[in-house]
């Protein structure tokens, strides 16, 4: 966990800047991913994360900010070539598994694209071993090869999505709500091939979720979104226990387990905006309170937070 | 107490291009005055089936009822007529979708589809179910409902949408509420809002809920019982209690075992292999026998009964059968099998946690 | 003195035999007219709608009668006429206006001078006028002043009329609407709305026009309690509706709801037997026009003799006339119409010459093979330019078929355009063979013959025959004042033109069919010029 | 909103002078031209006229003073009838063709809704079929085979409604309004038809079922004013489609209309009536499509705003 | 819900292993998109014999004029008017050759001594109704398709770079769909009708001049609902080229609408051309085509029905038929319908 995968520096996309409808999607975020690590993003739905994950991948052109891969910025100018590259390096799951397939196209086809755009393949044939051994590693066959998307069922469509991303082999791929579509029975699917991939290739996730429980399963940290800005950001087992924003503290505790004494002594907290009485020209900035575990806090709350957890 | 409604062994198909649609095979449940009933299970179990035969919501024109019967007051209600239908629906049993979204009539104010079962089915004038159209979006936690009631429904978010819809269910104090996915569209945190909200309203109205969803958290947190649905059967039916801490049925297990939980880090989550079978083509025998690791050789052969595990608690598996081989359920099971006092895993009230 | 071919107006009309019968109490005749009327202008007019609408409203110098022999009426008699033939004196008879004013000899002198004058954009008034009246050509080319045309009135009763040469079909003209009198007091009065809604226009005919807004598709004509021979009308109302589709027009008929509507095509041949059946034979001539030189320059292979004679010979007029127009028209074999114009014996001009090129396929393949040699060639591409009606289609289609049957190696392209573009061809030569008529002027052989002069008005084709201009040249001048000398010449041209030279190839001459209840008596159809004339028309047997 | 409706009202102006220029410069290129071939005119007559018509100066002068009476309203004097200015031929003939446009679309809508909701609620059934057949002969015969048989079998033969003409008030309005109407009524029954059982299938519908209303309640009360918003995008085009059959319509039952007119323009390229009845049912036109858009808000609340500012 | 539980060999307990993987495995044959669709369409009773009649009218419009024996254009004028006569179906009554004649009704081929059949009868100049009816539909449908492809070709172009590239370039392109949609179609056909030659060049130009515009408007919908999906937004952050998403992603997902609206195309086209021939401005003859031919034979109805009614049949057939496999269509290529 040392090298700097990725840089998100003071990142903004706004939608129609400018105009009376104009949306802060992401509203001035930084943060970093580490080599080989997992790192979850929650927040509730609508409060940009996927947007988050579309500008680094420069799906959208970010309004500020930089995003830096290798310590290369991503949204400078680049030529065809060099945008060649930095498309096999990073890649993308989607949340719906049944708008990510193109509906037209048989499997083989979806997931030989990325060999085709980016000639990795000499042959027909090579072509064909490879997707067929893509087939096997997401758990599925070569006899899917030929099959159209519709016939496959939610979990099957989105270990699709995942072959069609490995194609290219990249170093670091955003998992855009991979399961939030899926059946509980079929998500952990899912889940295991993603964990399972990840010690063998060594890659490195962003993986965005709004359901905490089995986001901290599988992040190593976890940064937590609510309207366009990140308010927590901690390793995940630190987060759980000493959720420090009222926004986390507010979505841990709205969270149902799989338990039934635990619902039936359920406090849900909620959580006001309004609460924190910021005052005009406060610096409001994301604070490391504890090791790893940064807020995003006024002065006088961090310094609230910092008396609070200093012995833990 | 009191039984309100009773499914009995009821089958159900459709009629497609492909074929017949075996939905529901057999599906056995009651419910009791003012409990709530969570039916889970996966995507495509047939849960919003039975519930929308219930309610005789499904399209007639390729449905088809195999047999069976579901008793409400005396009355086989998949005998109705359409009229004598339309006086149970909205008034004795209603109903809430999943999706927000799209369960509201976008060209009509929110106040006229609150009013419609009012003066529907209560003797009401415009004046008083306008009253009460506004009690009920208070009820429901709506601010200004005053002014509310004459928007349409684009101008609301997606909570306050689900809220209106639970209004409109809540008009004539039904006897039965069937809530199918309420909350799957919605956030976590509006999600446990609507989830209190309801609990709530139980209470004051005193009706029964059948609540259908999959997420099992869900489940804990409301139902008193569960029925497990699995490819068109009930598999498991108990308290809540009896299907979180002793589940008895493999494909339970399974989905308990899915879950990953805040608490335990585990190494790797279990996951239940494979699809669900087509119901096209029912497979013979147990139809989970296929993806589970407990399969026998009976599975692949002949469907097991309900096996009693309690007098409440009920699953069909042949695992249960006395001359059945003991086995050993996945570790996160004997987990919750420690907690419950009857299991033979049984390690007191904590579960055996050493905290 | 339409120029074109198209016979779209070509089925209504009416017999002129003497009916009898006493007259019903309700004397309100219903009928149907082709088109709206453009104009009540009499200066302005030139179709037909307007024509016969002014007939019936309006009264010159004379009048066309039951017969068809132009008689006077707003005249007392015949003029006074000079001995060299070009000074004609009118004594008017006392008759009035609609508003109750007197008819005078200004009235006319204002209206022809009207007509003449550049600025009015009259069609008719210089084309009428020029060469006839005197100082009228010049008018027409701006060297002098319609002041000084060629009329007078002497007094309130007599008009004097210098003509430029002696004419002999003069009077005939007196009673084209051209010379129709205007009250100048009123046409000035009115200005830019002089006769543009019947509230605008004066009246001196048996009838007064009401109901029209100008552009509307109805009217109504109503007796003139100011006519001098009121007496003489018999119908109270007559109410026009415009009715373009000849099937609603026989519906309205068979309703009840018309008194008469033509006939053509299918229906014509349905009703064929039918007792309301009228047929009335027309003054006009129809004919293909062969180009010589297309675009009046590049030669064309029908500058041969003997391809003109092959073609014009070419085709079954008869079936054309009698199974594919069915419409009252039948086979012409000549230029100058039967029945239309007669010598000072009453002998038809058409008993000089007869038949000229009559159909014959053998004959025709003959000439055909002969002209094909002398040109060298064994196929002929020929562009046929016709009407767009439906019924000129249909006729078209025949005629291509019979040609190119009767005549191997020739093909035609048919080009079927709305009248305009095909008078715009025309005027260009932009075409090789042209479906054209032309409907008289004036009662006289003359009419039709002198389109074909060299620079005649119908001669856009190249055609130019010394033979030809040379017997026109005597009718015109040398025998003007003599009437037996003047009818030969004018028959050997038309002979050099069509069987000789071959240089238009007639094909009918169109008659209509129409049906009249019975009940409608003496209502006259013209064969040129207005259509009819209300004036002795009434109803007997209605009720 | 205001907003919104200038905004429009600056599109249709630029759409009428693009149109205008576009007539402008085809009536230009028309072969032959009323006047010139008037082969009778001497030449100084010839430009006299010219002249009165303003045919003699340079087509960008010419050009100019179009659009300039354009603006006021004059579409100058008609060839064919001698004085009588556009504007007023087009005032006196516009009656009755409104008169038979409004009532045809207003029966073809609904006459065909009727026919789509029949279709649509007894789906699959004999009614379906029927329905469906009726619509499909409205689209496929055309209407002047539909004007022939009515004015035959209804008007000649039967005998109780009018042939043709435009004097017995409404009477004579009926005919011609059935025969302009089937146009209309086969689109919007089709129309209605495919809405309604996407509607019918909606969730708010099953909701409605759950409420208990009755079948009737939840085809009207319910879904019949989802399925009528996309019928409202095609009365634009509905609407324009009516003038194409006036054209015929009112030939055969000899009325006297706006669309009779033109094809008589058309056939003796009188200009200045192409141009004017153009500009006319253009304005017509885009005028029918910006209260349609307007309706449209009217029965979708979610587009009240369009344009404006969004909440 | 207390039994007796069956009493079992204990060979029925024995374990088995479960494959799980087993499950995944799909059973159903593999069929491509149009496979699938034209299995689903073949359900749909209408949309069949919809194809069997369209397949049956466009075969026909190739081999009817040839089977005839008699020619589309050779006029027999003495044979003109004649009503279908049809050997075989003449003894049972109907095409027996009887006619309306000055209201009597009576067997015209006695009375103008004609011994050879027209089955479909003939029209004013003795030309025979089979063979031209059959010209008539061949030139109809080629009118049609040809007016179809164009439409296809300009709507698809213009409303898929509209919806793709979007912003300024969807802004503009679209404004001039607004002014093109607020002129009055009928109104631009005839003007440029009138300035061009009249015939089947002219009618087709006068088709897509407008005509495209519902297309395009249809394939921008679709392009823009489709160039935000996932599937286009994983083909580019693959890299692949704007050519590559269009031609790949966008195109085969639009072509089943198109290939739907053009269905609904083809009859629009086709009435199109009929109107233009009444007003006029249609083919030239003695080229046929159904417009034309109803269009001479409406004024007729009342004595000659024929002539009128058989070319309406097959329009309308036609039509009929269009729209069937439309509405099929429709709903065999909806992915809402999937099984
Ligand atoms: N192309 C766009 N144009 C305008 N606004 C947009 C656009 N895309 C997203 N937004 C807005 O930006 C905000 C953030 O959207 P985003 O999709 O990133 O949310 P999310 O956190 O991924 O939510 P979800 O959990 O529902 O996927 C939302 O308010 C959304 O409406
Ligand atoms: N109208 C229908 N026609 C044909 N098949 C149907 C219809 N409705 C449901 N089915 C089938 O019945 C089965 C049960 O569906 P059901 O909607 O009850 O599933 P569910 O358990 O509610 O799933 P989900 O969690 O996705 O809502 C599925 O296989 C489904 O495809
Ligand atoms: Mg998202
Ligand atoms: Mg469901």
């Amino acid at each position: 966990m040392q090298k700097k995968l990725l840089e998100i520096k003071n990142l903004k996309q706004y939608f129609n800047p400018g105009k009376p409808n104009e949306v802060k999607a992401i509203d001035d975020i930084t943060f970093a991913i580490y080599k080989g690590e997992t790192l979850g993003l929650v927040g509730e739905s609508g409060c940009g994360k996927s947007t988050t994950g579309r500008t680094i991948i420069r799906l959208y052109d970010a309004t500020d900010g930089e995003v830096l891969y290798d310590g290369v910025n991503v949204h400078g100018r680049k030529s065809k070539a060099e945008l060649k590259a930095f498309n096999r390096k990073m890649q993308m799951i989607f949340q719906d598994p049944y708008a990510s397939l193109n509906p037209r196209m048989k499997v083989m086809d979806i997931i030989a694209e990325g060999l085709d755009i980016h000639g990795l393949v000499k042959n027909a044939k090579e072509r064909q071993e490879r997707v067929y051994q893509l087939l096997e590693t997401v758990g599925l066959n070569k006899e899917h090869a030929n099959r159209y998307p519709h016939e496959f069922s939610g979990g099957q469509r989105q270990r699709l999505g995942i072959a069609r991303a490995l194609a290219v082999e990249p170093e670091f791929i955003i998992a855009d709500e991979p399961i939030s579509a899926l059946d509980v029975s079929i998500q952990a699917q899912v889940v295991n091939l993603l964990k399972e991939l990840q010690e063998e290739k060594g890659l490195t996730y962003l993986f965005i979720a709004h359901d905490l429980s089995m986001v901290k399963y599988i992040s190593d940290r976890i940064g937590v979104m609510y309207f366009g800005k990140l308010v927590e950001l901690a390793p995940a087992e630190d987060l759980y226990k000493f959720p420090m924003h009222p926004y986390t503290q507010s979505l841990l505790s709205a969270i149902p387990l799989p338990d039934p004494d635990y619902e039936r002594n359920r406090v849900r907290k909620s959580y006001d905006p309004k609460s924190h009485n910021y005052k005009d020209g406060e610096n409001v900035t994301m604070r490391e309170v504890r090791p790893g575990h940064f807020v995003y806090c006024s002065d006088v709350e961090f310094a609230a937070l910092q008396a609070e957890h200093a012995n833990n | 107490m009191e039984k309100i409604l009773e499914v009995e062994n009821l089958e159900l198909s459709f009629h497609t291009f492909a074929g017949e649609v075996k939905a529901i095979r057999g599906v056995n449940f009651d419910l009791k005055k003012g409990e709530t009933l969570a039916i889970v299970g996966e995507s495509g179990s047939g849960k919003s089936v039975t519930t929308k035969a219930i309610m005789r919501l499904l399209p007639e024109s390729s449905s088809e009822f195999k047999n069976g019967q579901i008793l409400f007051d005396g009355k086989d209600l998949t005998k109705l007529t359409d009229k004598e239908m339309q006086k149970i629906r909205g008034k004795d049993i209603s109903m809430i979708f999943q999706d927000p979204m799209t369960s509201l009539n976008p060209t009509m104010t929110i106040g006229k589809q609150i009013m419609e079962p009012i003066l529907k089915h209560q003797k009401l004038s415009k004046i008083e179910a306008q009253k009460m159209a506004i009690y009920l979006l208070q009820l429901v936690g709506m601010p200004q409902p005053e002014q509310r009631i004459k928007q349409y429904p684009h101008q609301f978010s997606g909570g306050q949408r689900q809220r209106i819809v639970i209004a409109i269910a809540l008009a004539c104090n039904p006897k039965i509420l069937i809530a199918d996915e309420p909350t799957t569209a919605l956030d976590v945190t509006i999600q446990a809002q609507i989830l209190e909200l309801m609990k709530d309203l139980q209470k004051k109205i005193d009706t029964s809920i059948i609540f259908i969803t999959h997420d099992l958290g869900v489940v804990a947190n409301v139902a008193d019982r569960v029925a497990v649905m699995y490819s068109g059967k009930i598999v498991e039916i108990g308290t809540v209690d009896e299907i979180f801490y002793n589940p008895q049925h493999p494909y339970t297990w399974g989905l308990l075992s899915s879950m990953p939980s805040l608490d335990v880090q585990e190494a790797k989550l279990y996951a239940i292999p494979g699809t669900p079978p087509d119901l096209l083509d029912p497979p013979k025998g147990d139809s989970f026998a296929l993806r589970s690791e407990y399969a026998m050789q009976i599975d692949l052969e002949e469907i097991p009964p309900f096996f009693k595990v309690s007098d409440t608690h009920y699953a069909a598996t042949w695992l249960l059968h006395p001359d059945a081989p003991e086995v050993t359920p996945p570790a996160t099971i004997i987990e919750r099998m420690k907690r419950f006092p009857s299991s033979r895993y049984y390690k007191g009230a904590n579960g055996g946690a050493t905290k | 003195a339409c120029g074109g071919g198209d016979d779209k107006d070509a089925s209504k009309d009416s017999d002129s035999k003497k009916d009898s019968g006493s007259p019903d109490a309700t004397q309100e005749l219903n009928i149907i007219e082709s088109a709206e009327i453009p104009t009540m202008d009499s200066v302005l007019v030139t179709d037909v709608v307007g024509s016969t609408v002014l007939n019936n409203v309006n009264e010159g110098l004379y009048r066309y009668n039951e017969e068809n022999v132009a008689v006077p009426a707003i005249a007392t008699g015949e003029p006074e006429v000079n001995k060299e033939g070009t000074v004609y004196t009118f004594k008017l008879r006392d008759s009035k206006w609609s508003d109750g004013s007197t008819v005078t000899a200004n009235d006319f002198e204002y209206a022809w001078k009207r007509a003449i004058e550049p600025k009015t954009g009259s069609e008719y008034g210089p084309y009428m006028m020029a060469g006839i009246i005197k100082n009228a050509t010049e008018i027409g080319k701006g060297k002098a002043k319609a002041s000084d045309l060629g009329v007078k009135a002497l007094d309130d009763k007599t008009l004097e009329v210098t003509l430029e040469k002696p004419t002999p079909y003069f009077l005939s003209l007196m009673a084209f609407s051209t010379f129709l009198p205007q009250k100048e007091e009123f046409v000035k009065e009115q200005g830019k709305k002089y006769a543009s809604n019947s509230e605008t226009t004066l009246y001196n005919g048996p009838f007064v026009l009401k109901g029209w807004d100008g552009t509307g598709l109805k009217w109504q004509y109503v007796k003139n309690d100011n006519y001098w021979d009121k007496d003489n009308v018999k119908l109270d109302k007559i109410n026009v509706d415009v009715v373009k589709e000849d099937q609603t027009a026989i519906n309205l008929y068979t309703s009840g709801k018309k008194d008469r509507a033509g006939l053509s095509g299918e229906f014509a041949m349905q009703y064929a037997n039918d007792p309301e059946v009228l047929k009335v034979v027309e003054s006009s001539p129809f004919y293909l026009k062969f180009n010589q030189k297309r675009e009046g320059k590049e030669e064309t292979v029908l500058a041969n003799a003997n391809i003109r004679k092959a073609i014009s010979m070419a085709f079954n007029k008869e079936d054309l006339s009698k199974a594919v127009l069915a419409n009252g028209s039948f086979e012409a074999n000549y230029l100058v119409p039967a029945e239309f114009a007669y010598d000072e014996d009453g002998k038809d001009f058409r008993e000089v010459n007869g038949n000229m090129n009559k159909f014959n396929a053998e004959e025709a393949k003959t000439y055909w093979e002969k002209g094909l040699k002398e040109l060298g060639t064994d196929k002929v591409a020929l562009e046929f330019l016709g009407g767009d009606s439906d019924l000129s289609k249909k006729m078209d289609e025949y005629l291509k078929n019979q040609l190119e049957k009767n005549l191997p190696g020739l093909s035609i392209k048919l080009k079927e355009v709305p009248f305009l573009v095909r008078v715009d061809l025309d005027s260009k030569q932009d075409y090789d063979i042209q479906f054209a008529g032309w409907s008289p002027d004036f009662q006289d052989p003359y009419t039709f013959l002198n389109l074909w002069l060299t620079d005649g008005q119908q001669n856009k084709m190249s055609y130019s025959s010394a033979k030809y201009d040379k017997f026109m040249k005597d009718a015109e001048t040398t025998f003007a004042n003599d009437p037996a000398k003047r009818w030969q010449a004018l028959a050997d041209a038309e002979k050099v033109l069509i069987e000789e030279d071959a240089a238009i190839a007639p094909v009918y001459q169109r008659g209509t069919m129409a049906l009249q209840k019975t009940y409608v008596k003496d209502l006259v159809k013209h064969s040129f010029g207005a259509q009819y004339s209300y004036k002795w028309a009434y109803i007997s047997g209605k009720e | 909103m205001a907003k919104y409706v200038f905004k429009r009202v600056i599109y249709m102006i630029l759409t009428l002078f693009l149109i205008a220029s576009f007539t402008f410069s085809l009536m230009k290129m028309l072969p032959g031209s009323p006047i010139s071939t008037s082969s009778k005119l001497t030449p100084n007559q010839l430009a006299a006229v010219e002249a009165k018509y303003g045919l003699d100066k340079p087509l960008p002068v010419q050009y100019g003073i179009y659009m300039k009476n354009m603006v006021k309203l004059d579409f100058g004097t008609s060839f064919q009838f001698k004085e009588a200015s556009v504007t007023e031929l087009i005032i006196n003939r516009a009656g009755p063709s409104f008169i038979l446009g409004i009532q045809a679309l207003i029966l073809g809508t609904i006459g065909g809704i009727i026919l789509g909701m029949i279709a649509a609620l007894r789906q699959n059934t004999a009614w379906d079929y029927g329905s469906t057949l009726i619509a499909i002969f409205g689209i496929s015969i055309p209407s002047f085979v539909f004007a022939s048989l009515l004015q035959y079998w209804i008007g000649v033969k039967g005998g109780f409604l009018p042939v043709g003409l435009w004097e017995n008030g409404w009477k004579s309005s009926i005919l011609p309004t059935i025969a302009l109407a089937m146009g209309p009524l086969a689109t919007s029954a089709r129309f209605i038809r495919t809405e309604m059982i996407e509607v019918l299938g909606t969730d708010y519908i099953t909701l409605a079922k759950a409420k208990g209303a009755s079948g009737i309640e939840i085809a009207f009360k319910h879904a019949f004013r989802n399925a009528l918003i996309p019928l409202i995008t095609v009365m634009g085009p509905l609407a324009a489609g009516l003038v194409t059959g006036s054209l015929v319509v009112e030939q055969i039952f000899a009325i006297p209309g706006i669309g009779e007119q033109f094809v008589k323009a058309i056939n003796v390229s009188d200009y200045s009536v192409i141009m004017g009845t153009t500009m006319f049912f253009s304005v017509l036109l885009i005028l029918v499509i910006f209260i349609v858009d307007i309706l449209y808000g009217i029965v979708d609340p979610r587009i009240r705003l369009a344009g404006g500012n969004k909440q | 819900m207390t039994k007796e539980y069956p009493k079992l060999p204990p060979e029925a307990f024995k374990h088995v292993h479960m494959d799980g993987s087993q499950t995944e495995k799909i059973s159903k044959p593999s069929l491509n998109f149009w496979q699938d669709a034209w299995l689903r369409i073949r359900k749909n009773k209408a949309a069949v014999v919809s194809i069997f009649v369209l397949t049956f009218i466009v075969l026909m419009s190739l081999v009817g004029p040839m089977i005839s024996p008699h020619d589309f254009e050779t006029q027999e004028i003495t044979h003109a008017n004649l009503p279908p006569k049809v050997p075989g179906l003449e003894k049972i009554g109907i095409f027996d050759g009887t006619g309306k004649m000055g209201g009597k009704e009576i067997n015209l081929y006695e009375m103008k001594n004609v011994d050879t059949y027209y089955w479909f009868g003939t029209d004013g100049l003795g030309r025979d109704m089979f063979s031209r009816v059959w010209k008539g539909t061949q030139i109809s449908l080629l009118i049609a398709l040809i007016a179809a492809v164009i439409d296809m070709v300009i709507g698809v172009a213009y409303g898929g770079i509209s919806a793709y590239y979007g912003g300024r370039v969807d802004d503009a392109m679209q404004r001039v769909v607004e002014i093109l949609y607020g002129i009055p179609t009928l109104v631009v056909v005839i003007l440029m009708i009138l300035v061009m030659d009249p015939g089947i060049m002219a009618i087709i130009i006068a088709i897509s001049i407008t005509g495209w515009i519902g297309m395009s408007r249809i394939v921008r919908g679709q392009v823009l609902k489709y160039k935000n999906q996932e599937f286009v937004l994983a083909a580019r952050t693959l890299g692949a080229s704007n050519g590559r998403i269009i031609k790949k992603h966008l195109l085969p997902n639009v072509m089943a609408i198109i290939i739907i609206n053009t269905m609904f195309t083809i009859p629009s086209a086709i009435f199109f051309e009929a109107f233009l021939s009444f007003i006029g401005l249609g083919l030239q003859s003695p080229n046929a085509s159904l417009g034309t031919l109803i269009n001479d034979g409406y004024r007729l109805i009342q004595f000659q029905p024929h002539i009128l009614a058989i070319p309406a049949a097959i329009l309308s057939l036609l039509m009929i038929a269009f729209n069937l496999i439309g509405d099929g269509l429709r709903d065999a290529l909806d992915p809402k319908m999937k099984d």
